[in-house]
């Protein structure tokens, strides 16, 4: 089973490598670009075959170590069964 | 003073960190490994700089879950001085003994250079020892030095003089040409609320050998030596 | 052999192969190679590994000296430095990954020319590098050089070597091949030294470090029979680097040698476990039996062919004494790394490779080793540019401004932007760090210090590559003296084009010749390097570039020179012959826009009698700052000696016949500047005429302001911004 | 409108940073995890309210200095008119 962590630095929270993205981006040409954030994926292979137990293990992944809630908030997808 | 000096896997500071403690304590620091789950009886512990777990996923994080971090946050929760340098600073905003988190340098370069700091408060173990409002440089070398924290915590740091070492111009001015890497406040380093926890990106290890880097980090090991001899 | 294809003519060709070569092939094995024996052939036969269009002239180099412990052969050379202790170090490239990939690319060239350092025993002390770029017009240079910086950075900073040098050079000869070669310096002792030479028979060869996968296998695979049916998933990839695991893979090799475990190691480089299998077997007259399915894989369902060719990073093999393999093993968990046990030590000479329980590969090791094909390829004598005619070069309007604009110019400009991102003082002992001649770091715990520089002028090598040749190994030799430091030894990266082209052989031919002619005239030998041919696009080869790498010994940092001017009324000297060449200079590239004319000739003689001259006058304090006079000639060594000590200068040009401008901007080789403290300067001069060295006063230091007698002033902070801001807006232009 | 860009290491390319998280959630104490990968994730906020438009615009944005083909591959999903 696979599971998708999605973590993204909170609002409010600058980004300096979305920033830079966004001024190469307007560098290169591209007009209308309006902002740009970047944040991670992590994609994790479980064993096991239960979808909700695979979400509560990967919650407690993403707040023990994935995520630091002080800049991060994240978003769990599970898939694949 | 005895001290301790934590390593973790991709620890590359704590040789420097260990001479630094030798060369003022005249006696090597106890080097503590990870792994271990017991911290030896000590004055004061040290987080060196390094790329601990290669800094991947995010700066510190895996080195704050390592088994000795749950020592190291019990003993300084109970007042033992434990200094964060670099990585160090970056680990301990991990485990939460610090405020804030530790992000990527606005200009997203690694820095490697001398820098100007204001010593803002003289009121902790690791500062006792400079003149108030010193003036220093000291170098930095980092990829992830730009501190941020919300408002509210940025107000209390600053309103509660925890904010120890500032990127300053050469006239001691915080102006935003001084920060090196965008961090919040010019803040390079700052204290728990009792003080007895500093984490810092400058390298003042680097900074005990004119023939290296200059002196001004000398005071530091020293003014720590006296306090907790 | 089980599961193998017919090997055709073509699979051979795309293999890189001649038919002359597989004729070798099938003759020493009486039989049709497997697949996966075409391709251990393959990559041994290769130019990078076997070095056989360019043994016969590396044979020619100097090797030997009283302080040379081990000349090239092995992983890397190594120098005494006293005390029980020894310097290895070694140079290499990593251009074509460099090119493809510039972050990955430059950070596992580091990456692996560090495990050649530790591999043997020492402690890596400091990182250097050596870079050519495209033109900076062309619109790849930027995105180039901004990702092998990085890389390079990224590599180093994150192991924890400070990167203490190196230097950079612009031209559109590079611009479809860039070139990077990386150098990395070690501190051992001399008495716990480690060859990569196996020995015995039955002993485990052991594999540690990361896992095997599919990276930078040959690309020749691409096509191969096996791979007709050829998934994404099977798709050869480029190598990444891992820092963090070479930080442990250092840590526990170095802990391991401790122990008295090890018979013989050797990092997996290029051609990983088929050359580091060979090569410890060759060399310890043994032979060796592998059994793949013990490797540690990263992927599933690698074939014999992928594991015997993968280029994956990070890892090391080691023959063991027999018994030692638990202790070594509990090293390697402690620092989370795989150990693997996958093979032994054989009496039959001969590399057998079984995997799946199927033979893939039974080899004798002599035709890949020693028995490689070596060719004398034909050459011809390099064209020799024309002598410059002097009457065809007008004089500046004015010298201070020609010297603004060279200094601001790409060829001068500061590298600072480049530094900046490389972590230059981790380990406390950067004594000298990157902006002066030579770095110096101190050898940890002593009052000794390493003098390192990284070396070549390629317009000179291109105009006349025997006279390029000599002047990179003398200009390396006067760069760490420069410093007060005895050069010991060097190590070279030979980079050039198609050895195949009689021309191109040429250009080695009579590069080597040079470097050879130097290195003997100076006492500094060649202990180890790499070649690198083939840097061709379409056709157009790179400016011949033999990278020069020199280490020397300082006994006392504290008698250390760089070259900062010191105080206001310091004597600034010349010592050396005038300014007289302006062939091949940068005056002429960057003022005139020309570059032509022969580039100035090397005099052996003069440049060691003066080297040992200025040598005499550091170790006596008898100056206090020294600077070499090279790429832009000597107004522009004062302006750099000026800048890094913030102290202006006063000079004039004092012999009548020659104009002042080519006195200034001349690019004669084997002078130096130094600042004497007040009162000093007769001693010097007399001592140089005692000796027999040229020397002229030139002025003295003081002011904010570079002044030349008859023209106005400029100031200090004027040539500063000059210098300082070429590279930063121009990296900037990447944003803006 | 935004769009979002992820951007994975192609399989075979060797992923340090994934590998380290699963080392580091095993230590945690965390069982069965198979495998972690590491990629990133750019939102980005565009003008125009053209979806198709959009798409073309950031696939040329992801070629030209999202993603470095050698290594990644991506994906792009355009949402929220
Ligand atoms: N790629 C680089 N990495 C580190 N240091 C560099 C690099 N390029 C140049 N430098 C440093 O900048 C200074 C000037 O370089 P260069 O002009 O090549 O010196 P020189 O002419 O004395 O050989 C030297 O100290 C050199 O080590
Ligand atoms: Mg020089």
């Amino acid at each position: 089973m696979k599971a998708v962590v999605k973590i993204r630095l909170k609002s409010g929270v600058l980004d300096p490598q979305g920033k830079a993205t966004q001024n190469a981006l307007e560098a290169l040409g591209f007009s209308g670009v309006n902002g740009v954030r970047q944040g991670k994926i992590i994609e994790i292979e479980l064993e096991g075959t239960d979808a909700g137990a695979a979400r509560e293990d990967v919650d407690r992944m993403a707040q023990a170590l994935l995520a630091n809630s002080v800049i991060e908030s994240y978003e769990i997808e599970i898939d694949g069964q | 003073m005895k001290a301790a000096v934590i390593v973790f896997p991709g620890s590359n500071c704590d040789r420097d960190a260990a001479d630094a403690l030798t060369w003022v304590t005249g006696r090597p620091p106890a080097m503590v490994w990870h792994t271990s789950n017991e911290l030896p009886n000590v004055d004061l512990i040290v987080i060196p700089g390094g790329f601990t777990h290669g800094d991947y996923l995010r700066v510190g994080a895996m080195a704050a879950t390592a088994p000795i971090m749950g020592e190291v946050f019990r003993a300084g929760i109970r007042g033992v001085p434990v200094l964060g340098i670099c990585n160090g600073f970056q680990i301990l905003c991990e485990t939460r003994l610090l405020p804030g988190a530790l992000m990527r340098n606005a200009s997203l370069n690694f820095i490697c250079r001398e820098v100007n700091l204001k010593i803002e408060t003289t009121a902790t173990p690791f500062t006792r020892s400079y003149p108030d409002g010193a003036l220093v440089r000291l170098p930095i070398a980092h990829h992830d030095g730009n501190f941020f924290a919300d408002e509210e915590t940025l107000n209390r740091l600053e309103g509660e003089g925890r904010v120890v070492f500032r990127y300053v111009d050469k006239a001691g001015k915080r102006v935003p040409a001084a920060n090196p890497n965008g961090s919040r406040n010019n803040i390079a380093g700052i204290a728990n609320a009792a003080g007895n926890v500093l984490g810092l990106m400058p390298h003042p290890e680097r900074a005990i050998d004119p023939a290296t880097g200059g002196t001004d980090g000398t005071a530091l090991f020293a003014g720590l030596h006296e306090a907790l001899r | 052999m089980t599961g193998s294809p017919q090997i055709t003519m073509e699979m051979v060709r795309q293999h890189g192969l001649s038919d002359d070569e597989y004729g070798f092939v099938t003759n020493t094995l009486g039989r049709e190679p497997s697949l996966t024996e075409l391709g251990i052939f393959s990559v041994m036969w290769s130019e990078h590994c076997s070095y056989k269009s360019s043994k016969v002239w590396l044979k020619t180099l100097p090797t030997a000296g009283p302080q040379v412990i081990c000349g090239p052969g092995e992983n890397a050379g190594i120098v005494d430095i006293g005390d029980g202790q020894c310097a290895i170090f070694k140079m290499e490239s990593h251009n074509h990954p460099s090119y493809i990939e510039p972050y990955q690319g430059a950070a596992t060239g580091v990456g692996g020319i560090m495990r050649d350092v530790f591999t043997m025993g020492a402690r890596p002390v400091a990182n250097l590098n050596a870079l050519r770029f495209g033109a900076p017009e062309h619109p790849k240079t930027r995105h180039l050089v901004a990702g092998v910086v990085a890389g390079i950075g990224g590599y180093g900073n994150c192991v924890g070597i400070p990167t203490v040098g190196g230097e950079v050079g612009f031209d559109a000869a590079y611009n479809g091949n860039i070139l990077v070669n990386a150098m990395c310096v070690g501190v051992a002792s001399t008495d716990k030294i480690f060859y990569a030479a196996a020995s015995g028979v039955g002993n485990p060869v052991v594999y540690v470090g990361s896992k095997t996968g599919r990276d930078g296998i040959h690309g020749a695979t691409m096509a191969s029979a096996e791979f007709d049916d050829a998934t994404d998933e099977k798709r050869p990839t480029v190598q990444v680097g891992d820092p963090f695991t070479e930080k442990l893979l250092l840590e526990a090799c170095l802990e391991l040698m401790e122990e008295d475990a090890i018979i013989g190691i050797q990092d997996m480089g290029a051609a990983g476990l088929t050359s580091s299998s060979v090569e410890m077997a060759d060399k310890g007259g043994v032979g060796i039996a592998l059994d793949l399915d013990k490797v540690p894989q990263r992927e599933i369902g690698m074939t014999a062919y992928e594991m015997m060719l993968s280029e994956s990073q990070e890892r090391m093999l080691m023959v063991l004494r027999p018994g030692r393999e638990v202790d070594a093993a509990a090293i390697f968990e402690k620092w989370g790394l795989d150990f693997a046990v996958i093979g032994k030590t054989t009496d039959t000479g001969r590399l057998v490779v079984h995997h799946n329980g199927d033979l893939k590969a039974d080899i004798p090791l002599h035709a890949l080793g020693d028995g490689a094909p070596e060719y004398d390829r034909p050459w011809v004598e390099p064209k020799l540019a024309q002598a410059l005619n002097i009457d065809t070069v007008p004089p500046p309007d004015s010298l201070l401004g020609a010297l603004e604009t060279m200094m601001g110019a790409p060829d001068l400009a500061s590298r600072a932007w480049i530094w900046s991102q490389y972590d230059r003082t981790i380990g406390g002992d950067t004594v000298s760090p990157p902006g002066g001649d030579a770095a110096v770091v101190r050898v940890h715990g002593t009052a000794k210090g390493l003098a390192m520089s990284v070396d070549v002028t390629p317009r000179y090598c291109f105009a006349d590559p025997r006279e390029g040749g000599k002047q990179a190994v003398a200009e390396c030799w006067r760069n760490i003296t420069a410093t007060g430091a005895l050069p010991l030894a060097l190590t070279d990266c030979l980079n050039f084009g198609n050895p195949e082209r009689p021309q191109i052989m040429g250009q080695f031919a009579a590069a080597v010749t040079g470097m050879g002619e130097a290195a003997r005239a100076l006492a500094f030998p060649v202990v180890s390097g790499n070649v690198s041919l083939y840097n061709e696009t379409n056709g157009e080869a790179i400016l011949p570039t033999p990278s020069i790498g020199g280490v020397g010994l300082l006994t006392d940092i504290a008698m250390r020179c760089d070259i900062a001017l010191k105080s206001d009324g310091d004597t600034l000297i010349l010592i050396g012959p005038d300014g007289s060449h302006l062939g091949c200079s940068l005056y002429l590239k960057i003022i005139e826009g020309r570059g032509d004319g022969a580039p100035p000739r090397v005099d052996l003689h003069g440049e060691k009698i003066a080297g040992d001259f200025i040598r005499i006058l550091i170790g006596e304090g008898a100056v206090n700052a020294v600077h070499d006079i090279s790429d832009g000639g000597l107004l522009v060594a004062v302006a750099e000696m000026a800048l890094a000590g913030n102290i202006g200068a006063d000079i004039r040009f004092t012999n009548k016949e020659i104009a002042s401008f080519i006195q200034a901007f001349g690019e004669d080789q084997g002078r130096y500047v130094v600042g004497v403290p007040d009162g000093g300067a007769h001693k010097v001069l007399a001592a140089a005429r005692a000796v027999g060295v040229p020397v002229r006063l030139l002025g003295l230091a003081g002011g904010t302001e570079l002044k030349v007698t008859g023209e106005m002033p400029i100031s200090l902070q004027g040539l500063r911004d000059a210098h300082q801001t070429w590279l930063p807006d121009y990296m900037a232009g990447a944003q803006a």
